[in-house]
Parts: structure tokens; C-alpha cells; sequence
């Protein structure tokens, strides 16, 4: 098993959080002056940069065009001081690769495509310091800067990644043992390479329907539902935390523009 | 070659006939293709076809040195190869979207429920290693490519025996084997449909991966899609479906294992031709054939052989008795035809306008055009070796050469990779290291499933 | 010695199956090899002929480039390219089991594939490998223990209208007359193989 | 090797029939049929046919369309630029289509055209050394049944020698199927066919006969109709 | 550059049929196709050049690179138990005119065929007729034109024979000539 | 005149010429270029040798090196024959990877060195499973003319002559190496020699072709003889050829062989 338990007797876990708490998302919109829309995101220890351009006519061959869509094209990459060893290559290696491919999914379900035909939409997400839920912070921090870039979407998707965590090993009564795993809300980066069974989800959080949903080491499938569900709950939590930023962000921009006008 | 458009009928029709419940091969909603599993007469390869989508897996090793972070264990390398072969908008070298997932999903699941025992490929700990490999490649593409992969690649790993540098016999190299399986389904809005064919692919609004093993433990799950997305709900049925499936494909994959080895024990033929099925028109078979290539038909050979030798060889005197060697001072000599003997240059000139004389040949000028013969042709010839020189010592030319080392090209293996099949395998590195912990508490983890399932 | 002698002249059995692949607009499985055809937009005058080989293991190496040169060559030599212009003809090879011979199995079934997508040829090649044995015997289409005790290893590639040469490949050294020996008996095998291309048509043309 | 009609020819065989017949009569040599110096040589394989007078070609087999002008295929538009839409119709490229070669269409009034239809067209041009083009109407300025086919139904592809197959007078496929289920078809040269019955099971039924005949002969193919009407209409 | 001039042709043309309204446009189609067609055969015969003797041009040999013609396909747009009754018409018209061309041709092919022998005839029965008669009349000259005026006469009214007519005549003439030297020749007694 | 006439129809140009049984350049059908040797050019390399065909000059560069040997065959050196068709050989290459032609010839090399086993890598092994040499042949195409195999070959063998080696010690106690100053020339067992034929017009064969005639050709034929026999006969495809069109290569490779050899002898002997 793992060195240490993820959850103490009380039930708190390593950063002193409950299982269901997330951690503290602090976030901004249209950082840059450059990009259509920009926006910064910390959700603890994980900070990543997120800037939108377009939509705008497609750039380079044209054969990627769609016609009957937008064509939705994403950059993940991680900054080479973000991970513990420096990383050799910040973008291209597979599982970049892989990251770009599922940001792109997502957002194709959550942007309204087909508003836009033959034209394209590229969003960048920079990590730039990885402590666990890299995709869940790149998808919402690029959530935000899609709504600063003013692109329409269906609702707001937002993603949270949750692992299950033995219960502590202390405490092996039977009520605990019935529970069973626990699972912890928006996973660190100790919680996520722990080698326990990771679920990363994003959603649209007001229908709650799911867009995509990602397994890390080997859940089991009764366990499942649970995690599915609490990672939704998830989801639904940093949606609120988002709507917020997003609205006072707006009023600012609202006084702002009343001052100057 | 890009992909073909589909037609808004196809896109139309099929849904709707989902929607009725029926597809185009006339299966039922949640039934499969009909799956196939032969293998290969070498060890560790075996060929998989899901209806018409066929792929082929080949597990090979080579030793290594391991990764500093993992000096103990050995390496697993996935690769799958989407190649032309399989479908005409499949590019070499370029890996499509879909290829980069498919490569990860399958390495996630084949590493996350350690099908293979690392620790068993360890030789020499920090020194060498086995490095298991397993190449997929795509030979026909009709959907579901990530099932019929996974299953390629799991079958291969089974079968594949490594050679015996260890003293502890010839071994399986693969531990804890079938251990989990893939099934894909894509789902419409409301009814899911498994193990799609590629229209259905193509037209389905959201895809479900599902790596599942035997133990109903999820390796790996991809959800993904760009059309309405999938409830929870959603996702457990398909992820149940999945573990029904992943018992059935393990259960096969054993029988056809044993099949094999039953085979290979009776020493009968195994290999794809066996899975040829000759009653087919498009198929046939060849039998051995005897040529009746008797001893004298052999000596006329041998007798008309050596005429046309002789016959020829007169030519090949006159091509060859014209020309005369002669040593031009230090180091050097030349061929040149007799009838041409030249003052000699001395041998740094020589050196130099060997070099010197580039350029592209003048298939002779003008004036051969209106006389065309031979001798004054070949004075020709030697006698621009002298004038168009530029002097230059041959040393520059060499540094130029060493100069542009990046791109000399040797025939040493590691370097004839011309893909960057290294990047990838150092990009593993990082994986291994973060499932470092995993591997002894999974595996313990396990123990007490297998626990679980025996109360159950 | 007369079994023996049988025995060195023994092709080995041959299979095909047509059409494995859906995909392609041709394509042919000849117990180790399939190969798939697909004209593809290329502005020259005439088709381009590549062929691509892949090994069953790990990536192209240059003696894979070697290989599809041969085989691109070899096939080039007979399609009609001057009907196809602007046009590309891809024949993709995949390595599925070698037990000797891969190289004149890669040629045949690139044929038999070709056959198969119905393009345009001015005729067909079979190429056949025999090998020469230390104690100087030589066989016919040697499989892989049996290549061990070859020193050299020939192959062999005629057309079908008057059996010239198209292709010759070789390793290891040997001998004019060997030579010679080497080239008779794979010309009298590979009747066998044109026959087995035309058996083949036999079987499908009856019903299309 | 000399091969007379009938005999599977190879690419490469010598069709010294052909030779024989006297020249002053025009002698027709249809597809895998080539003129080599003085004979007419096979260059496809397959099974080398004749019809009176003097029309020879071999029957053989083939997946990928080679356009020839006049021929009738079935394509899907998949772009539109300036006043050409770009058909796919199988071929090594995409066939180009102008606004105004559908009946009655002119600069002013265009057919109503959207990307992702499926055309019935002839090939007006179709050289070798330039991309093919299309028409939708014929020598008489009329659409005959050429243009747009109806929006639903279910497009597929085949092989070139299935749609000969179905499309030669003596098949009697369509005819015994049309008897029983309605059905409104369209059979391109280029191997797609564009298909449409009363509901998507009789679609389905259909499209899988079409393709079942690849390898069956007609009396076979008449067997199979009977076998799939008794199973439709068991069903109904 | 002949096939660049050839593409220059063919747009051209295409721009110039597309500017004329629908009567013109059938009018330029039929003799435009035609011109397209030679223009192929030609290109055709450069391109093969590579392959074929010159000898292949003044050839008897056509290429024919459809199947079509080879196994007389019929046209691909069906429809069958009144699905599309537009398709269904058209069918019909297709067959129709195919039997009635068929028709036409074997009525013209039977027509040519006794049209031809009856005037053979009866070209040769005026000749041997007409020299019969001849030798009765010593005076030919003037009866001459008589004689020959009614049968003259009667091929007006038939057009069928207008054809026929001169050389009619002149077969006749020439016999008839004969005859007026030799009874020149019998003149004297 | 002329030259345009070449221009715009190469082949009919090149079929005129061969009509009157000579080449462009002047050569009958089956004639070879004049060739010319120079061997130790190079002074910075452990062995080198110029060679030119007509006008198709390759230099060759042989270095050596220690490496560890395979753990497959611990008791072998390496050779590493590499040819590089660089631009400044023709207009045809590109810079950037090797191109496909440098990469098939390479292969080529390799080959022939293996098959006329003119090198044991066992004498390059010094040290079993420790210690061995690597010998990097690079042959660097300066001018491409035609013919270049040939040329390679015979540069190969040439510089592989005046290869030696230094006498190399090795420490199994601390595992160190010391490279002495005294040289050994390295053993050569045969002498492949290697002789490249066009087919033009799927008949006419021509002897050593020049760039030009290798374009035009429809297929080209590659001989290599050694110690008399041969050690590899290629031909890529192309045009068939009848027996005795390929006897008559063989042949001619085989008459080419005392030549060429006494052309790397005088060369080398003159040397030393």
C-alpha cells in the first residue's frame, strides 16, 4: 500500500480538507490584452493560464476546415519547471497530446459548433504549476476564458477529478468497513499518485450530464457510482465557484464602463 | 488522402435506424461481431478480427537498461501502427487523433492492471532489462479499432514466451495475463450500441471506452464526444455491459490459447494460414509442388550457360582490354582507355581536380552532335579532367562532410529508428514512475478482490 | 537421391485469400503478406508506383527501404502507368510471418493484389528464393531451418509472357554455375506460381 | 500464352482472336483489352468475353472507379466554391459540378443544392488528365432523372462489378425484389448506390442483397429474393 | 501544353454553351460532344504513343473504356412498384424509344435491303430491255426520246427512284448509242 | 541546337545515339568511363581513397573508433558504412535526412561487405564483450554522374586498404584502455568490385551510365564480383531481361575485375 494513509482517523485528509471539499479556486478573466479571451486559474497548488482566440478563419491548410462547424483546436502544455524533475518537453510527447485531444472533445460538446461553420477557435492552456487535477483546472480555467471571449456556449463545463481513498486503516470497525472507499473531492497531486483509483470527470453541471469521463488505475465497478456522483457534486461546486467569478468579473467591467462612459 | 465525407442520408438514416433498433449488419443493438482470434507460427504474435476489423499484434523484447527510476523493473512498450493498410485516410508517421488515444488508452490499461510482471523482466538489476514490446498494427478498419487492439495486444502478450537469459527456464513473460479486456460502445442519445462498425462510429453522437477486467475493476474509461452528452446513468450501463463482455473475451481468448498450444504440443501446422477458410472463391491454396527439373535438363542449363558465357565473354575482353592502368605519381592511378595516353599530372593536381572537376557532365557539346566518334569522344572526355579545375584542397571538402554529421546516416539499429519510437518509450518513463507505488498495493488490493469474488 | 532430389525441389504450399481488407481496392493475404492499392492524387504524367513495408516489428529500418524499392521497382515494371496519370498506386505490405522467402512472398502478393484491384498490368511476375547449401545442392524455397544450412540465399523475379528476369536478389557468394543452376530451377518454379495466379482467377472470375 | 472467349486471361495473354478478325471490320476492344504492336494483348485479369459483332473485353474485377466519359454515377457534394460544387465519386479525385449544367438552371435562378446531398450525374468530362466533370442533364437540355435524389434514404458502396452485375439486363434482382417491396433506386458505375424503400428495414433488407450478390449467380440470386421477401413479409 | 490548349477548349466552350439559352445550348451540345469526343480520341492516341506503334491510329480497333456498351448495362435511375412514378415514367420512355428505335432501324435495314436489289434489276432490265427494243427500230434517234420519255416520266412522279434515274439513263444511252452506230452500219442496201 | 533537341527529348536524343551503336558521350554501348584513384587523400582520417568514374567522384572516409560490443555477439566490431548523397553532388538532393537512394545504397554497402566478407569483425574486437573497433566508412558523393555503387565500392575497398590500426591495451582490473603508437594494417580477405549496367529501352544494355542515362533507363542491374565469384547481383525491378542479356553483365562485371584491381594496386603500391 501506499506509505501513508490519504485520510486521518477524523477523516480529514493530507491538506486537512474533508473528503467533499474542494480546494480554494481562485480565478481571474481577461488577464491578457492580446487573446479574445483570457483567463488565470488557481485551484490550490495547481495554476494554469488559459487564452481563447477566435473564432476566426481557419489557419493553416485548409483541408481541416468544416463546413458544417466550427472547428474547435487545443494546446495543452505544461511549463518545464510545473513537475517536480523539469520537464523535458513542455507539449507534443503523448500525453499532451492526449490532453489536447480530450480538451478538444470537451469543448466541442460545450460550444455551440455549429454557430460558426468554416471558421476555428483556438484555445491555449499553459500549466504552470501541476499539483493534481491538471485537466480539471485546464478545462475550467478555459471555461472562463471562452465566457470572456464572449463564445456561446450550452452551459458552463467544469470538471473535477476525484480518487478513492481507502478507509483509515485505524479505524477498521464495521460501519466504516461498509462505506468502504471514500472518495475525496478535487484530488491533489500525493492524492492522485497514490495509486489509489482516480476518476476525472467534466460536465455540464447544470444538467449534470457528462462530457467527459476519464478512469486512472482500476476502479471497481461497484465503487463506481459513488465516485461518478461525488465527482458530479463536484462539478456542480466549482460550476457555482465559476458563475460567480464570471458575474462580478462582468459587474466590474459593467462600473468600469460606466465610469469611463 | 483525407477522409470521406458522409452524406446527410447516412447521417440521417443511421441513427434512425438505431433508433428502430436495428443496424446495417442486421445485428441487434447489444450484440457483437463475431470476434476471432488466430494466432501467428512465431511466439507472442497473433492476428484479431471483430467482423471485418482485423488487427494484427506482435509482441517482441529486447534488453535494456532500465529507466533510472525503475532499476528493477522491466519496460513495457505499447505501439499501435495505424497505418494505410488499415484505412486510406490512416497517414505514416503523422498519428492521427484517434491513433495518440488509442495508443494511450491501450498503454494505460495494459499497465494499470499489470497484465505483465515487471518485476519479472529484471535481469540484471540497474544493468539490463527485458523491454517488452507490442506492436499493433491496424490492418483493416471497420470500427471498434480500440477493443480489437486491446485484444490483439493482451492475446500477443499471453503467447509470447521471451528467450531465456534468466536460469529459470523458458517462461511466459507475461504474469496475471487477461486480466483486463476493452470493449468500446458507442451510445446514441437514448440507446447504446456496442462495438460499433465505423459508419456507426462515425455517426454516433458520443463514444464510451471501457477497459475492464475479469475482476470488474475499470483499468481504463473514456467518455468522449462531441454531440449531447451522456448521463451517469449512462455510464454505469455501458461500464456493466462492459463486464460481461471483458469475461466472455477472456474466457475465449484462453480456449484458443489452449487450442494453440494443444497445436504447437502436436506439432500441426499453426499459423494464419489455418485461418484461411478455403471454401471461399476469393481463397485459395496451392499445393506443394514438385519440379520435375531433371539431371539433364540441368547439364543443357549449365551447357548454354557457358556459351553465352564464352560468347560474351569476347565482348567483354573488348570492353575491358582498351583500357590501361597507369600509376600518375604518389598515391594514385588511373583506368583509362589505351588509345588516349595523356601527359601524367603529378598527384597533388590530380588530387585536386578529381575533386575539382564537378559540376554536372556535359553529355558532350555541340560538335559530338555533328561527329559522333568514338576516339575523339574519349579525348574528350580525359581531356576535361585537366582544364575545369578549381583549386581546392580535397581537406575542406571533408570537413564539410564531417560538418553536416547530423546528417550522416548509419546502419546501427538504434539509430535506424526513423520514427521517434525512443521519445515515446522515455515519455514512458514518467508513467511508470507515477504507478512506482501502485504496483505493490494494487497487487495486494487484488488479492483480497479474489477474496471478495470466492465469498460472493 | 531421388527423393532427395525431389525433396530440394519442393515449392512450398501456397495460400491466398482475397479481399481481407475492406478498406482497400484491392488486396490479397498470401500467408504472410496482405497489400492494399489506392490510387491517390499525384501530379506527374503517369501513376507513381511506391510501395510501403512494414515489419511486424518496431519501425521502418533501411533495409525495409531497400525492400520497397525492390518491390516498387518490380511492380512498376509491369502496371500500365501511363493510363493512370496523375495518379499515385500505393501498395502497402504488411509483414505478418516470415519463414523464409519474405521477399519473393512481398512480390508475389503485391501481384496478387494487383491482380485483384484490377488495374492495368503488361503482365505478371512471380518471383521465387532458392538457396544454395554448403555442400553445393541447391533448394527451392527454403524455410528458415533450413536457410541455416544455406550460405547463400537467391531470389529470383520473371515476367509471364517469355520468363525474362525482372528482379534478382542475393546474399552471401556463389559461383557462375551455381548461379546458373539457381536461375533454371526458379524459372521452372515459378510455372508453378503463374499457374496458382491463374487458378486463383479461376476461382472468383467464374462468379463475377 | 494464347487464350480465346471464354478462358481466364491473365494480364500479359495474347487475345490472337482479336488479330484474326479482318480489318476493314471496326472491332471494338472494351475494358482490359490493349493493342500491342501487331496483337491485342489482356492486360486485366479475368474472363475474356465477346459480343457480336466483334466486341471484346475481359470481365474482371474491380473496386476502385476509374471515370469514363458517359458513364452515370452517383456522388455526394461535399463542398461548394465560387459557381462549381466538388462531387466525391469514389474516383482518384473530386468531380466538379457547375450551378448551371442542371436542367433549367441559370446564372440567375440556381438549383437549391446543400452540401452532404446525394446526385444522380452523368460524366461530361472525363480525361484522364483533368479532374472529371459532371452533368445533371441530358444531349436534350432535360434532367432525366438525374439531379438530387431525395434527401432520405441510405447511400452505400460496393463493388464496381456488383453494380454491373445488378445493372446487366439479365439480372433479375431489382425486377423479383421491385415486384414485392416498392423501392425507388439509384445504381451509379462508380460502385455507390442510393437506395430507398417504404420503411428502413426493407432499406436495409435491399441494401444487404445488393451487396450479397458479389459472389452468387442469378439463379442463386433468385433464391436469395424469394428467401428475403418470405422473411419481410413474415415479419409484416 | 496540348492538353492545356485542349482544357482552354473545353472551358471556352463550356462558358460559351452556358451563355446561350436551351435551344441553342442543345443545338451547340450535340456538335460540341462530338468535337469533345474526337479531341479525347486524339489525346487518347498521344498519350498511348508512349505504349503503341503509330501503326494503332489508322487501326481498326476502337477502345472502348466502358462496360456499358460491352454488356448493354442499362441506365442505374430505377424505381419499381410505383415508388417514384417520375423515375417509373422515364423507365418506360426508355424502353418505348429503345423498341421504337429498334423498330425503325430493322424497318429502314428491311426497306434498304429490297430497295436496293429491285434497283440493281431493274437498272439492268432497262439496259438489256431497252437494247431488245432498240435493235427492232432502225431509226433509233428520234424514237429514242420517245421511248425513253415515259419511263422518264414515270421516275419523276416516284421519288424513290430519283436517285436512280441518271444513271438510268445513261446506261440506257450508252446501249441505245451502240445500237444507233451499228444500224448506221446497216444502213447501206 | 543540340541541346535543346536533348532538352525537350531526352529519349528520343539518347535513342538516336545508340542507334549508331555510341552514347552521347562517346562510349560504345558496352564501354566503360576512364577511372581515377587516389587513395590516402585524407590525412586526418585512418584510411581514405578518392575515386572517379567519368565524372562521378566519391571520396571515401574511413574513422576509427572503441565502442562496447553487442550483447549478441560480443566477440564483433562493427563496420558503418553510411553513403551520403549530399546537394552539392547533384540538383537532385535535397539537404535535410538522407534521402531514400543514399539510404538503399548504404544498405547496399553494408551488404556486399557482408556477403564478400572482405572484412572478419572478429579481427575488429579487441576485447571480448568489453572492447572493439567501430569502423564509420563514410562515402561522400561529390559529384553524381551515374554509376555511383560502383564508385563506392571501389572507394570503400581502396580506403579499407589503407586502413591500420593502432594497437589498443585494455586493463580488466581498473577497466581502462591505453592506445598505443604503433599501427597495424587491417586485414583484408577479398576484393568485391562492382559493375552497373542501364537498361535502355527494355533491350539496349549500357555499360557504367552516366547520370543522364540512369534517368532515362528503364532499369538498372548492379553486379559484384569478388575473388571470382559474386557476391551479390541486383536488380531492382525494371525491365525483364533475357539470360543471356544478364550473363552478358555478369561477364563483363567479371572481365572488369583484374582491371579495377590492378587500377587500387598501382595506386596503393605507388603510395607506399
Amino acid at each position: 500500500m501506499a506509505g501513508f494513509d490519504l485520510l486521518s482517523d477524523q477523516g480529514l485528509r493530507l491538506d486537512g480538507r474533508r473528503s467533499n471539499e474542494l480546494r480554494k479556486i481562485q480565478c481571474k478573466l481577461g488577464v491578457f490584452s492580446q487573446p479574445d479571451g483570457s483567463s488565470y486559474l488557481e485551484q490550490g497548488n495547481t495554476k494554469v493560464l488559459a487564452a481563447v482566440y477566435g473564432p476566426h478563419e481557419i489557419r493553416g491548410s485548409r483541408a481541416k476546415r468544416l463546413l458544417d462547424q466550427v472547428l474547435v483546436n487545443c494546446q495543452y502544455s505544461m511549463a518545464t519547471f510545473s513537475t517536480g524533475e523539469r520537464k523535458r518537453r513542455p507539449r507534443g510527447d503523448r500525453k499532451s497530446q492526449e490532453m489536447s485531444s480530450h480538451l478538444r472533445q470537451t469543448f466541442e460538446a460545450a460550444i455551440k459548433t455549429e454557430l460558426y461553420p468554416r471558421s476555428q477557435i483556438d484555445i491555449f492552456v499553459e500549466v504552470l504549476q501541476a499539483d493534481g487535477g491538471n485537466y480539471s483546472a485546464c478545462v475550467n480555467a478555459a471555461t472562463l476564458a471562452l465566457v470572456d471571449a464572449g463564445i456561446p456556449l450550452h452551459e458552463y463545463v467544469t470538471s473535477c477529478t476525484t480518487v478513492l481513498a481507502p478507509p483509515p486503516a485505524t479505524s477498521w470497525d464495521d460501519e466504516k468497513l461498509e462505506e468502504g472507499e471514500i472518495a475525496l473531492v478535487d484530488a491533489s497531486h500525493r492524492e492522485e499518485t497514490s495509486g489509489s483509483p482516480t476518476l476525472t470527470v467534466a460536465a455540464l453541471a447544470d444538467s449534470g450530464r457528462l462530457v467527459l469521463c476519464q478512469v486512472g488505475q482500476r476502479l471497481h465497478l461497484d465503487r463506481m457510482n459513488r465516485a461518478l456522483e461525488r465527482a458530479l457534486q463536484g462539478c456542480k461546486d466549482v460550476r457555482d465557484v465559476l458563475d460567480e467569478a464570471v458575474r462580478d468579473h462582468l459587474a466590474n467591467c459593467g462600473i468600469s464602463e460606466a465610469a469611463s462612459s | 488522402m483525407k477522409e470521406t465525407v458522409l452524406s446527410t442520408c447516412e447521417k440521417e438514416f443511421v441513427p434512425k435506424a438505431i433508433s428502430e433498433g436495428r443496424r446495417l449488419d442486421s445485428r441487434n443493438l447489444l450484440e457483437y461481431r463475431k470476434l476471432q482470434i488466430v494466432y501467428g507460427g512465431d511466439w507472442g504474435c497473433c492476428m484479431v478480427s471483430l467482423g471485418k476489423t482485423k488487427v494484427l499484434a506482435q509482441a517482441s523484447c529486447e534488453i535494456q537498461q532500465p529507466k533510472s527510476t525503475r532499476p528493477n523493473e522491466g519496460i513495457l512498450f505499447v505501439n499501435v501502427e495505424f497505418s494505410p493498410m488499415g484505412a486510406p485516410h490512416f497517414e505514416i508517421g503523422r498519428p492521427t487523433d484517434a491513433a495518440v488515444q488509442c495508443n494511450r488508452l491501450l498503454e494505460k490499461c495494459l499497465k494499470e492492471s499489470r497484465c505483465v510482471d515487471l518485476e519479472s523482466l529484471c535481469i540484471v538489476a540497474d544493468e539490463k532489462v527485458w523491454q517488452v514490446r507490442v506492436d499493433v498494427s491496424i490492418l483493416n478498419h471497420d470500427g471498434a479499432l480500440v477493443d480489437a487492439a486491446s485484444i490483439a495486444a493482451l492475446a500477443a502478450l499471453a503467447h509470447f514466451r521471451r528467450p531465456d537469459v534468466t536460469l529459470d527456464g523458458e517462461e511466459r513473460s507475461s504474469r496475471a495475463r487477461f486480466s483486463s479486456s476493452f470493449t468500446p460502445s458507442s451510445p446514441y442519445l437514448k440507446n447504446v450500441v456496442v462495438d460499433p462498425a465505423v459508419l456507426e462510429e462515425r455517426t454516433a453522437e458520443a463514444q464510451i471506452v471501457v477497459g475492464i477486467n475479469a475482476y470488474r475493476e475499470l483499468t481504463a474509461l473514456h467518455l468522449g464526444g462531441t454531440g449531447s452528452p451522456a448521463t451517469n446513468q449512462l455510464v454505469m450501463h455501458c461500464a456493466s455491459l462492459a463486464a460481461v463482455r471483458a469475461m466472455e473475451v477472456v474466457r475465449m481468448m484462453k480456449d484458443e490459447l489452449a487450442k494453440d498450444a494443444e497445436a504447437r504440443v502436436q506439432k500441426s501446422p499453426v499459423g494464419f494460414v489455418q485461418s484461411m477458410d478455403l471454401e471461399k472463391v476469393t481463397t485459395l491454396s496451392h499445393e506443394a509442388m514438385v519440379t520435375a527439373l531433371g539431371q539433364l535438363n540441368m547439364n543443357v542449363k549449365m551447357e548454354e550457360g557457358g556459351g553465352d558465357a564464352a560468347s560474351e565473354g569476347s565482348v567483354g575482353e573488348s570492353a575491358v582490354n582498351d583500357m590501361i592502368v597507369e600509376s600518375v605519381g604518389e598515391n594514385s592511378a588511373e583506368l583509362v582507355p589505351e588509345n588516349d595516353r595523356r601527359p601524367k599530372l603529378d598527384a597533388v593536381a590530380l588530387c585536386v581536380d578529381t575533386i575539382g572537376s564537378g559540376g554536372p557532365s556535359t553529355w558532350g557539346g555541340k560538335e559530338e552532335d555533328e561527329e559522333p566518334s568514338s576516339e575523339e569522344e574519349e579525348v574528350q572526355v580525359v581531356a576535361q579532367l585537366s582544364p575545369s579545375s578549381k583549386p581546392k584542397p580535397p581537406v575542406e571538402e571533408i570537413e564539410l562532410s564531417e560538418s553536416e554529421e547530423e546528417e550522416i546516416h548509419t546502419l546501427q539499429p538504434e539509430e535506424m529508428n526513423l520514427d521517434k519510437g525512443l521519445e515515446d518509450q522515455s515519455d514512458d518513463e514518467i508513467m511508470v514512475s507515477k504507478q512506482n507505488t501502485a504496483q505493490k498495493k494494487g497487487r495486494k488490493k487484488r488479492k483480497k478482490k479474489n477474496g471478495d469474488n470466492i465469498c460472493k | 537421391m531421388a527423393a532427395m532430389a525431389e525433396d530440394q525441389h519442393v515449392l512450398r504450399k501456397m495460400f491466398c485469400e482475397f479481399d481481407v481488407l475492406s478498406c482497400p481496392d484491392g488486396s490479397a493475404m498470401k500467408y504472410r503478406n496482405r497489400s492494399c492499392l489506392r490510387p491517390n492524387k499525384l501530379i506527374i504524367d503517369k501513376a507513381c508506383v511506391e510501395a510501403v513495408y512494414r515489419p511486424k516489428v518496431g519501425q521502418p529500418r533501411v533495409a525495409d527501404k531497400t525492400k520497397e524499392k525492390m518491390i516498387g521497382n518490380t511492380c512498376s515494371s509491369a502496371i500500365l502507368s501511363t493510363l493512370y496519370p496523375r495518379t499515385s498506386v500505393s501498395i502497402i505490405l504488411q509483414e505478418m510471418q516470415n519463414s523464409g522467402g519474405l521477399m519473393a512472398c512481398a512480390i508475389n502478393a503485391a501481384y496478387l493484389a494487383l491482380i485483384r484491384s484490377g488495374i492495368a498490368m503488361k503482365f505478371l511476375v512471380a518471383a521465387v528464393t532458392c538457396g544454395i547449401t554448403k555442400d553445393d545442392k541447391v533448394i527451392l524455397d527454403p524455410d528458415l531451418n533450413k536457410v541455416k544450412d544455406c550460405h547463400t540465399e537467391l531470389m529470383f523475379a520473371f515476367d509471364s509472357i517469355d520468363f525474362n528476369i525482372v528482379a534478382v536478389d542475393s546474399s552471401g557468394q556463389y559461383t557462375e554455375e551455381q548461379y546458373q543452376k539457381a536461375l533454371s530451377l526458379c524459372k521452372e518454379a515459378s510455372n508453378e506460381i503463374f499457374d496458382f495466379y491463374r487458378n486463383l482467377v479461376k476461382k472468383y472470375a467464374c462468379c463475377i | 500464352m494464347k487464350v480465346k472467349v471464354g478462358d481466364v486471361v491473365v494480364p500479359g495473354d495474347i487475345a490472337e482472336e482479336i488479330s484474326r478478325v479482318k480489318s476493314e471490320t471496326k472491332c471494338v476492344l472494351g475494358p482490359g483489352l490493349r493493342r500491342f504492336s501487331e496483337n491485342v494483348i489482356v492486360c486485366k485479369s479475368g474472363i475474356f468475353r465477346k459480343k457480336n459483332p466483334n466486341t471484346y473485353w475481359v470481365d474482371s474485377h474491380q473496386r476502385k472507379y476509374i471515370p469514363v466519359r458517359g458513364e452515370s454515377v452517383v456522388g455526394v457534394v461535399v463542398n461548394k466554391s465560387g459557381d462549381i460544387f466538388k462531387v466525391d465519386i469514389g474516383a482518384s479525385e473530386l468531380a466538379s459540378l457547375a450551378y448551371t449544367s442542371f436542367e433549367g438552371a441559370t446564372k440567375k435562378n440556381r438549383p437549391d443544392v446543400k452540401l452532404g446531398d446525394v446526385l444522380y450525374a452523368k460524366l461530361k468530362i472525363a480525361s484522364l488528365d483533368m479532374e472529371p466533370e459532371l452533368e445533371c442533364v441530358d444531349s436534350k437540355g432535360k434532367q432525366s432523372g438525374m439531379g438530387v435524389v431525395a434527401d432520405d434514404g441510405f447511400l452505400f458502396t460496393c463493388s464496381i462489378n456488383v453494380v454491373r452485375k445488378i445493372l446487366s439486363p439479365k439480372c433479375p434482382l431489382l425486377k423479383t425484389l421491385g415486384k414485392e417491396i416498392p423501392h425507388e433506386i439509384a445504381v451509379g458505375m462508380n460502385g455507390k448506390v442510393w437506395l430507398k424503400a417504404r420503411s428502413i428495414k426493407e432499406t436495409i433488407a435491399l441494401a444487404n442483397a445488393i451487396l450479397a450478390t458479389e459472389y452468387i449467380t442469378n439463379e442463386e440470386t433468385n433464391a436469395m429474393c424469394c428467401r428475403i421477401i418470405e422473411a419481410l413479409q413474415e415479419v409484416n | 501544353m496540348d492538353k492545356h490548349r485542349l482544357k482552354m477548349d473545353f472551358r471556352s466552350a463550356t462558358k460559351r454553351k452556358l451563355s446561350k439559352n436551351i435551344l441553342e445550348m442543345k443545338f451547340m451540345k450535340r456538335s460540341k460532344e462530338k468535337a469533345e469526343k474526337e479531341k479525347e480520341d486524339e489525346e487518347r492516341q498521344i498519350m498511348f504513343s508512349h505504349e503503341i506503334t503509330p501503326g494503332m491510329k489508322e487501326s481498326n480497333y476502337v477502345l472502348e473504356p466502358s462496360f456499358i456498351p460491352c454488356e448493354d448495362l442499362i441506365l442505374g435511375r430505377l424505381s419499381y412498384h410505383g415508388f417514384n412514378p417520375v423515375v417509373e415514367r422515364m423507365m418506360q420512355e426508355r424502353i418505348d424509344e429503345e423498341e421504337s428505335k429498334a423498330r425503325v432501324e430493322k424497318a429502314a435495314a428491311e426497306r434498304r435491303a429490297e430497295k436496293d436489289v429491285s434497283d440493281e434489276e431493274m437498272a439492268w432490265k432497262y439496259g438489256t430491255l431497252s437494247g431488245t427494243i432498240s435493235r427492232k427500230f432502225k431509226n433509233g434517234v428520234v424514237n429514242n426520246d420517245e421511248r425513253t420519255n415515259p419511263s422518264k416520266r414515270r421516275m419523276d412522279k416516284d421519288p424513290k427512284y430519283t436517285w436512280t434515274k441518271s444513271d438510268n439513263v445513261n446506261s440506257y444511252q450508252e446501249s441505245e448509242n451502240a445500237e444507233v452506230k451499228r444500224s448506221k452500219f446497216l444502213k447501206p442496201e | 541546337m543540340a541541346l535543346q533537341y536533348k532538352t525537350i527529348h531526352p529519349v528520343k536524343y539518347l535513342r538516336d545515339f545508340l542507334a549508331h551503336n555510341v552514347r552521347p558521350d562517346g562510349r560504345g554501348l558496352l564501354k566503360f568511363r576512364p577511372m581515377a584513384l587516389n587513395v590516402r587523400s585524407i590525412s586526418s582520417a585512418d584510411g581514405s581513397a578518392l575515386v572517379k568514374i567519368g565524372n562521378t567522384s566519391v571520396i571515401c572516409g574511413i574513422k576509427a573508433e572503441l565502442a562496447t560490443p553487442k550483447a549478441e555477439e560480443p566477440d564483433r566490431g562493427f563496420i558503418v558504412p553510411n553513403v551520403e548523397l549530399s546537394p552539392l553532388s547533384s540538383s537532385k538532393f535535397r539537404p535535410g535526412p538522407p534521402s531514400e537512394e543514399a539510404q538503399v545504397a548504404s544498405q547496399f554497402v553494408f551488404d556486399v561487405i557482408l556477403n564478400s566478407g572482405c572484412i572478419d569483425t572478429k579481427c575488429l574486437c579487441i576485447v571480448p564483450d568489453k572492447l572493439a573497433w567501430v569502423l564509420y566508412c563514410d562515402l561522400v558523393c561529390l559529384n553524381y554522374d551515374g554509376s555511383v555503387l560502383d564508385a563506392c565500392i571501389l572507394a570503400l575497398m581502396a580506403a579499407l586498404n589503407t586502413v591500420s590500426l593502432p594497437e589498443v591495451e585494455y586493463d580488466h582490473e581498473k577497466s581502462t584502455t591505453t592506445v598505443k603508437t604503433e599501427r597495424v594494417p587491417l586485414k583484408i580477405l577479398s576484393m568485391p568490385v562492382s559493375t552497373t549496367h542501364a537498361i535502355f529501352d527494355d533491350e539496349v544494355l549500357l555499360a557504367d551510365p552516366t547520370c543522364e542515362e540512369e534517368d532515362l533507363a528503364s532499369g538498372t542491374i548492379t553486379v559484384v564480383v569478388s575473388e571470382g565469384k559474386l557476391c551479390s547481383v541486383w536488380k531492382p525491378g525494371g525491365s525483364p531481361l533475357t539470360e543471356s542479356q544478364m550473363d552478358g553483365c555478369v561477364d563483363r562485371a567479371k572481365n572488369r575485375v583484374s582491371s579495377v584491381l590492378d587500377l587500387i594496386n598501382t595506386a596503393l603500391k605507388s603510395s607506399s
